[in-house]
C-alpha cells in the first residue's frame, strides 16, 4: 500500500486541524455503514457553549471579511465609475452562494459521494434534507461536536467569499449576469468538489470504522489549515484565466488608473484582517489552545508580512506606501491560511515575510513582465501568496520546527503521527497542482463557453463610461 | 492672444492634450464641468426615484495661444476630440488682452 | 378559560426563544410572590461561560449595528448636506437611549408594574437599584442564568437602536433638539410598554409558579423571537407619522436627491447584516443550537431577500443596482427577526424572498402612489417587512413545516406546546395591531405636539442650505 | 512595612480585574521560586473554552480599534493631502509593534527581570521561548488558566494601540521613519517597563508564594483595569512632547484646517466604541460576571460622554457637532477603562460626564491658551481623560459607591480587601505621576536625539504639499 | 457671438437652465466654484477651531449665444436666479470670437 | 471692465485675495482645476502601476474689475502668487462687455 497507505492515515494534525479537516457527522445512512463496537452517538451534551460562541462569532466575521470587507478592499482600488459594480458584484455573489449553499453546496461538499466519493459528495442532504437543530457535526476531538447548523454556516461562508475573490481579476470590464451565471457554475464543478476533496471525512470518532470514507486530498494526508487550496489558490487561478480570456481593462498601460479611494482599500484591507481570524482561528472547529494558536500565527505572520512589503518599497523606491502595507497584510494572511494552526508564531512571522517579498515580485514584476491585465492582483496575491502558504505549510508544520505535525485519527483517542518534512512537501505539492488543474481547467471552459455565447465583457462605450451607470444605473457619489 | 475654450468627453482629454502639445502648445488648465446639451445623460434609478440627469460629465480645457497659433489648436482640437457622436462639445475662442507669467512677470506671448 | 388560557401557556418555544420571552430573574420581592416548594436560587454555578462570551459579543454587534451601520445605511443615502445630521441623530440618540435605559427604562421593561403589569412595568430598578454583579436574569432553558448586567447591556442595546431607526423617515429637515425630544418621550410611553407587554415575564423557573406575571402580550403567545413587533413594526409606524407630520422635503420629486455615497450605504447594510447576528442569535440568550438555528436561518433568508431584490429589478428595469441589493438585505434581516429562531432555514429562505418581493413593492409603487416622503423608507422597509416577518413566523414556525412550535413552559422542565397555525396568525396579528395602534397613536399626538410648541421642522432656508452647517456647525466633506 | 507592604497585598479586586493584574503562569524557572507545598500546575482542563472564545474575540476587536478604528478616527480629521500618512502610520505601528512584542517585547513585560523586577521583564521568553501551545497563563480566579498564547496576543494589540495613539498629536508634519524608530525605542524604553511595572505579578495561585514577585505600580496597589496609565496617559504624555519638540504645522491658526471626513471620523469613533468592549471587558480575562459588569460600565460611560459633549456645545455655542459628541465618546472610553472592572454603572455615568466636561475644557480652552499643536488631541483627550479615570477609578472603586473594592490575593482563594479611599487616591496619584515622568522625560529625549540627527519633521514645501504624495507616493481620492 | 458668464447660488440651477432654454438657448456649461464677495459663509466649529469661511460655495454658467440673444438670455438669468438677497450673483459678457461644434466642423452661430 | 483670469497655486490663494482686497476689489470667483504646463507632478505607484501625472492641481481666480482697477490687480496677483518657482501660474486680462448684479439689477461697474 505504502505511501498512499501511509499518507492516508495522516490525516490532519494536532486535535486543531483546520475546517480543512472539518466534516459533519452522519445520522443514520453513515452509521450504517460503521462497523461493530458501540459506535458515538453525538448528542446535545457532547456540545460545548465555549465552541458554539466562537463558532458562531467566525461565521460572522468571515462573512464581514466579505461584506463590507473584501468589497471595500476591492472597491477602493478601482475607479470611481466602477465603485459599485465591484460592490454589487461582491454582495450578489455572497447571497447568490449562500442560498446555493444551502440548495446543494453543503451536500455536493459534506456528504458521501457513493462512486464518486473521492471527488465529490451527492444530494442526501440538498435542501438542508435531515438538517436541523439536532443534527451534529464533528469537531478534530474525539466526543466533541458541534451542531450542525453552525457548521453549515461556517462552512457558507468560505463558500461565499472564494468566488467572491475572483472578481477582481478582471474588474472594471466584466457582464453582472454571466459573471453571476459563471460564479453558479463554478461552485458546482469546482468550489465544491475541491471542498469535498479536501475536507470531507468522518471524523475522529468514526474515521477508524470508515478508513475509507474521505475525499481524495485528504486521504493523501495533505495539510490545509484554513483553505489555502479551496480557497486562495482555488479562486486565484479562476481569476487568472478570467482575467486572461476576458482581454485588458481598455485604456491599461495607455491611460492613468489610480485606485478612486485607497481611504476605503484600507478599511477593507483592516476588516479582512480583523476578519480573518474567524477564517483562521474559527477552522479550528473549538475555542481551545490551537484556535488561539491559530490566531498569534494570523497576527504576526500578517504583521511580519505588511511590515516587509513596505521596507521592500522603502528600499525599491523610497516611499513606503499604503497599499503597499495593505498588499502585504492581504498577502501575509492568505500565506498563513493554510499554516496556521500548524506552526509556531516565529516561523509565521518567517513565512509572512517570505510570501510578502513573493507576492511583491509577482505583482510588480512578473505581471508587468507578462502583460496580463489582472486588475486587482488576485493571482499575484491570492494564488501566489496561497502556493507559498500550502508550500510553506509542509515545512512550518515539521514538530522540529516547533510545528504542530498532524494527529493519527485511524486509533481513538488520535495521537500524533510521524512527521516527514520531504513527503510531506510532495503531498503539499500535490494539493496545489490539482487544484490550479482542476479550477484552471474548468475556468478556462467557462469562460470561453460564455465568452462565445451570451458574451462576458461589455462594450467599449460601457466600458469607458463605467459600469455602475451602465449596468446598475447608479453613481457611488453625488457629493 | 486668443483663449481657447473647448468643452470635450472626458476621456478624451488625453488625446487632445497630446494634439495641443503637438502643435506647440506648452500650457493649459483643464477643468471638470457639467455639460447640458443635445446628448442626454443616463438615467439613475434609486429605489422608487428615477432621475433623468439633463447634465453630463464634460472636461473644459482653457488655453491661451498666439493668434497665429490659434487656428491650428482649434484644429487640433476638434480633430482629436470628435468622435461622431452627440455630446462631443465646443470650442469657443475669445481675444486675450493680456498674459502675465507669474513667476518671472514676462508679460503677452513669451508668458505662455 | 379558553383560548386566552390555553395561549397563556403557550409560552415561547423551544429552549431557545428570542429576546421576546426574556426576563430577568427577580430577587426579594418577585421571590415573595413565588409559591411554596423550594424555588430556584440563581447562582454564579448557574452561569455558562460560553453564554456570557455570547451575549456579550451579541451585545457589541448590535451596538455596531446603530454605530456605525445604521448611521452610514441612513447617512449614505442623503445629500452631502445632511450628512452629518443624520450621523449625529443616530450616535445622539444611542447616547441618549442607552443612559434612559439604565435611567428608568429596564426597569420599565423588565420589572413587575403591579396593578399595570399587563402593559408596563415597574420603578423598582430605577437607577440600577438592586441590580450588581451577582443578580442574574433568567434565560428560555431552566436553572440557565446570565449575569443581569448582561441581559441589561444586551437589551440596552435594542432601546438604543429602534428609536434611531425612527429618523431615517424625515431625514434632512427634522430639529435636532425636538428630535432627541421624542425619542425620550417615545422610549418611556411607547417601547418600554411594547417591551413590556411583549417579553416581559418570570423565566422558565418560576412561570409555574407565577402563571400571570407576564405582559399582555406574552401571555397572548405572540411568538417575536428578536423583536419584529418591539422593534420593527414600532419604529416604522413612529416614522410613517413622523413624516406624513413633518411633510415632505422642500424639492421632493421636482428636484434629484440621489444618495451622495451609496458606497457608505453599501458599509451600513454589510455591517448591519454582520451586526444582526447578535440581534437574532444573541436573542436566544445562549450559545446553543438554537441560536446557531437563529443564525443560519438569518443568514439565508437574508441572502435571498437581497438576491430577489436584484432579480426584481433586473425583470421590472434590467439593471439591478447595489442599492437595491442593500434594501433586498435589510428588507430579509427585518423579516426573518421575529422567525429567526422559529423557523427552518429553508423555510427561512421563503420568508427573506416573500419580505423583498413585499417592500419593493411598497416603496417603489406604493409610497409612490400615496406621495408621502418616507426619506429613508423606514416604513415601507421596517414596518412592512416587520409585518410580513410577524406574520410569516406564524407559518414558518409551525412544526409541520419544519419549524420550533413553541415550549410550554408551565411545566418544569418546559415541553414542547401544540401548535396550531391558525390560532397562531391571529395571535400574531393581534401583537401587529397592537404595536400599530400604540406606536402610531402615541407618536402622532408627540409629533403634533412638537409642531405646534418649539417646532419640530428647520426653516426652509436652513433646510435648503442644509442641516449639518446650520444646526450643527460642521461640514462632512472637505476634500 | 507600613503602607507599603499593606498595599503590596491590595493586589486587585474583585475576582475580575483587568489586565492590569495580569500575567502569564511560568513554567519551570518561575515555579524553582515557589514555597513548598504543592504547586498548581495549569493544564488544559483548567481552561474554560468560554473565556478562550471571549479572549479571542476581545483580541480582535482591540485589533479592529486600532485598524481601522483609530486610523480612520485619526484619519478623518486631517486635510486630505495626509490622509494616508495618517493610515499609514497606524498600520505600520500596528505591524511592528506586533512583531517587536514576539520579539522581546512579551518578554519584557511578563517575565521575572531579576535584580530590574521591580521596574522591568527579562528576556527568558524573547522570540517566543518556552511559548507554546501548551503553556498557560493565569487569569484572576483561582485555578482558571487561559492558553498563553491567548495571553500574549491580547496583550500584542495593547502594545499594538499605543504607541499609535501618539501618532495623533504631531500629525501631518512628520517624517515616517523616524516616527516608526521612535515606536520602536519607546515601546522598548517606555511601554515594556510600564506593562511590567503595573501588570506582572504570578497569578492569583502563586502571589502567596511569591509575595515580592511583582512590578513596582503592581505592589503599590494601583488599580488600572484596562490601562488608563500604560495606555492612555502614557501615549497622550508621549504625543504632547511630541509635538512640543516637532513644532506647530506651517499655517496652524493662519489657514483653515477643517477635518476633511468627519464621515470617517465617526466610523472610527464607532469602531473604537465596538472594539473597546474587547478592550475592556476583555481585560478581565475571563467571560464572568466581571467581564460584564466591565462591558455595561464602558457602555453607559461613553453614553454619558458622548451626550455630554453634545449639551456643553448646546449650551456654549447653539450647535452640538458630530465632531463634539464622537469627540465626548473617546473621551468617555479613555476615562472609564481603568475603572471598567471596579465601578457600577451609575458611577461610570458620572465618570464619563465628568471626564466629558474636562477634556471639553482643555481641547477647547487650555489647549488655544497654551497654543500648542496638538493636532488630533491626543493629550487633551486620552492623558487628560486617562488622568481622570486613574483618579476617578480610586472614587468609583470604593464598595460604599457600590464599586469592588479590590481581592487579597495573598490568601487562596483570594479574599476582598478592606478599601481605603484617601489612600487609594494618593496610590492611583502616583500611579499617573510615575506614567507622566517615566513617558514625558523618555520621549523628550527620544524626540531630541531624532530632531537633531536624522531629522524628524518634513520639510516646508513637503509639508505644504502634503504627505500623502511625498512620503507615499500615492494619493488618498481620485475621484 | 456672446459668453456670459452667471456665478448664482447653487440651488437656483434648474430655475437658471429653464429659463434660458425658455428663451431658445440649447446647451450650457456648468461648474462648481466658491464665490468670495459681500454674502458671509456660515462658522464651523471643529472642537476649539473655529473657521469662518469666507468662500462660499456657487454655481458658475457658461453659456455662449448668438449676439441677439445675449440680452434675452441675461435677463432671463437675473430674472430666474434674483432671491433679492446678497450673494445672487454676477452675470458678465463677453465677446467670442469663434465657435465650433466638435462632432461636426460647424463654425459660429450653427455651432451653438 | 476686465476679466482677469488668474491660475496659481492652491497654497497661494489666501494671499491673493488679501492682495486684491487690498487693492479694493471687492469680490471674486475661484475654482479647483488642474494645470498642465512645465511644471511636473509627483509620480504615483500603485502598486506595480507608476503613473507620472502631468497635471497638477491649481486655483483658478476670475475677476471682474473695472478698466482703471486692472493694471493694480493684476500686479497684486503676481506679487502676491509669486514664489520664484516653476509652475507660480499665469494672469490673463480679457474685455468684458456687460456686467450685472443679480440681485439688484445694476449693471456694468457698479455691479462689481
Ligand atoms: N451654447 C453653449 N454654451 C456653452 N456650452 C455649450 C453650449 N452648447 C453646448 N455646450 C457644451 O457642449 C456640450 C456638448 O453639447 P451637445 O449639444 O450635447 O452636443 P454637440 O456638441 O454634439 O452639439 C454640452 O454638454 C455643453 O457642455
Ligand atoms: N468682481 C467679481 N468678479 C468675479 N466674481 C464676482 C465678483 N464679485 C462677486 N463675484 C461673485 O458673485 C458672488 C456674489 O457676490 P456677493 O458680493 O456676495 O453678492 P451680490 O452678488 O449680491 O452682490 C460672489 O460669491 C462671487 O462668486
Ligand atoms: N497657455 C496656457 N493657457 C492656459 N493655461 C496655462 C497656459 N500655460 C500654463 N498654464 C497654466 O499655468 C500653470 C503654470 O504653468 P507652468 O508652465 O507649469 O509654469 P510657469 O507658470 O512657471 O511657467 C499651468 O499648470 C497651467 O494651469
Amino acid at each position: 500500500m505504502g505511501v498512499q497507505m501511509k499518507l492516508a492515515m495522516k490525516i490532519a494534525a494536532g486535535a486543531g486541524l483546520g475546517a480543512l479537516f472539518a466534516a459533519p457527522f452522519f445520522f443514520g445512512p453513515a452509521l450504517a455503514q460503521a462497523p461493530a463496537a458501540a459506535p458515538v452517538v453525538p448528542t446535545d451534551a457532547m456540545v460545548n457553549k465555549g465552541d458554539v460562541s466562537w463558532m458562531l462569532v467566525s461565521a460572522a466575521l468571515v462573512l464581514m471579511m466579505s461584506v463590507p470587507g473584501l468589497a471595500l478592499f476591492y472597491g477602493g482600488l478601482v475607479r470611481t465609475k466602477n465603485m459599485l459594480s465591484v460592490l454589487m458584484q461582491v454582495l450578489t455573489i455572497v447571497c447568490v452562494a449562500g442560498l446555493l449553499w444551502v440548495t446543494i453546496g453543503y451536500s455536493m461538499a459534506f456528504t458521501n459521494g457513493g462512486a464518486l466519493n473521492l471527488f465529490v459528495g451527492g444530494f442526501s442532504k440538498a435542501l438542508m434534507k435531515g438538517v436541523d437543530a439536532n443534527t451534529f457535526a464533528a469537531t478534530f476531538s474525539n466526543g466533541v461536536y458541534l451542531p450542525e447548523t453552525t457548521f453549515v454556516v461556517f462552512q457558507m461562508t468560505f463558500a461565499m467569499i472564494t468566488p467572491a475573490l475572483i472578481v477582481g481579476a478582471f474588474a472594471e470590464r466584466v457582464k453582472f449576469t454571466p459573471l453571476i451565471l459563471f460564479v453558479v457554475a463554478w461552485s458546482i464543478l469546482v468550489y465544491y468538489p475541491m471542498a469535498h476533496m479536501v475536507w470531507y471525512w468522518p471524523g475522529p470518532d468514526f474515521t477508524a470504522g470508515l478508513p475509507d470514507d474521505h475525499g481524495y486530498l485528504w486521504g493523501k494526508g495533505a495539510l490545509d489549515f484554513a483553505g489555502g487550496t479551496v480557497v486562495h489558490i482555488n479562486a486565484g487561478i479562476a481569476g487568472l484565466v478570467g482575467c486572461l480570456v476576458i482581454g485588458k481593462r481598455v485604456g491599461y498601460k495607455s491611460e492613468p488608473m489610480p485606485p478612486h479611494s485607497l481611504t476605503m482599500t484600507m478599511i477593507g484591507a483592516s476588516l479582512l484582517w480583523v476578519g480573518w481570524f474567524g477564517f483562521n482561528a474559527g477552522s479550528n472547529l473549538e475555542a481551545n489552545k490551537f484556535a488561539s494558536l491559530a490566531f498569534i500565527n494570523t497576527m504576526v505572520a500578517t504583521a511580519a508580512a505588511g511590515a516587509m512589503w513596505a521596507i521592500i518599497e522603502q528600499v525599491v523606491h523610497g516611499k513606503p506606501s499604503l497599499l503597499g502595507a495593505a498588499s502585504g497584510v492581504v498577502a501575509g494572511l492568505v500565506a498563513i491560511t493554510p499554516a496556521a494552526g500548524f506552526a509556531a508564531p516565529m516561523t509565521s512571522v518567517v513565512l509572512g515575510a517570505v510570501a510578502s517579498v513573493g507576492c511583491f515580485f509577482f505583482v510588480t514584476t512578473v505581471k508587468n513582465a507578462l502583460k496580463y491585465d489582472d486588475t486587482l492582483d488576485v493571482f499575484g496575491v491570492h494564488c501566489i501568496g496561497g502556493i507559498i502558504g500550502a508550500i510553506g505549510t509542509g515545512v512550518v508544520a515539521d514538530p522540529a520546527l516547533g510545528g504542530q505535525g498532524f494527529m493519527d485519527f485511524t486509533v481513538i483517542p488520535a495521537v500524533a503521527g510521524k512527521y516527514d518534512m520531504a513527503s510531506q512537501l510532495w503531498v503539499q505539492t500535490q494539493g496545489v497542482l490539482t487544484t490550479l488543474a482542476l479550477s484552471g481547467g474548468v475556468s478556462l471552459v467557462l469562460f470561453l463557453l460564455l465568452k462565445f455565447t451570451i458574451g462576458i465583457r461589455p462594450s467599449k462605450e460601457v466600458e469607458v463610461e463605467g459600469l455602475d451607470i451602465n449596468a446598475h444605473g447608479e453613481r457611488a457619489y453625488n457629493y | 492672444m486668443k483663449l481657447i475654450i473647448a468643452i470635450i468627453k472626458p476621456f478624451k482629454l488625453d488625446e487632445v492634450r497630446e494634439a495641443l502639445t503637438g502643435v506647440g502648445v506648452a500650457g493649459m488648465t483643464v477643468s471638470e464641468v457639467k455639460g447640458f446639451g443635445r446628448q442626454k445623460g443616463q438615467t439613475e434609478i434609486y429605489r422608487g426615484a428615477e432621475y433623468s440627469t439633463n447634465m453630463v460629465p464634460k472636461i473644459k480645457i482653457e488655453v491661451v495661444v498666439g493668434a497665429d497659433l490659434a487656428d491650428r489648436a482649434v484644429e487640433a482640437i476638434q480633430a482629436a476630440a470628435s468622435t461622431g457622436a452627440i455630446g462631443d462639445g465646443k470650442i469657443f475662442v475669445l481675444d486675450v488682452g493680456q498674459a502675465v507669467r507669474i513667476r518671472t512677470g514676462e508679460t503677452d506671448e513669451t508668458a505662455l
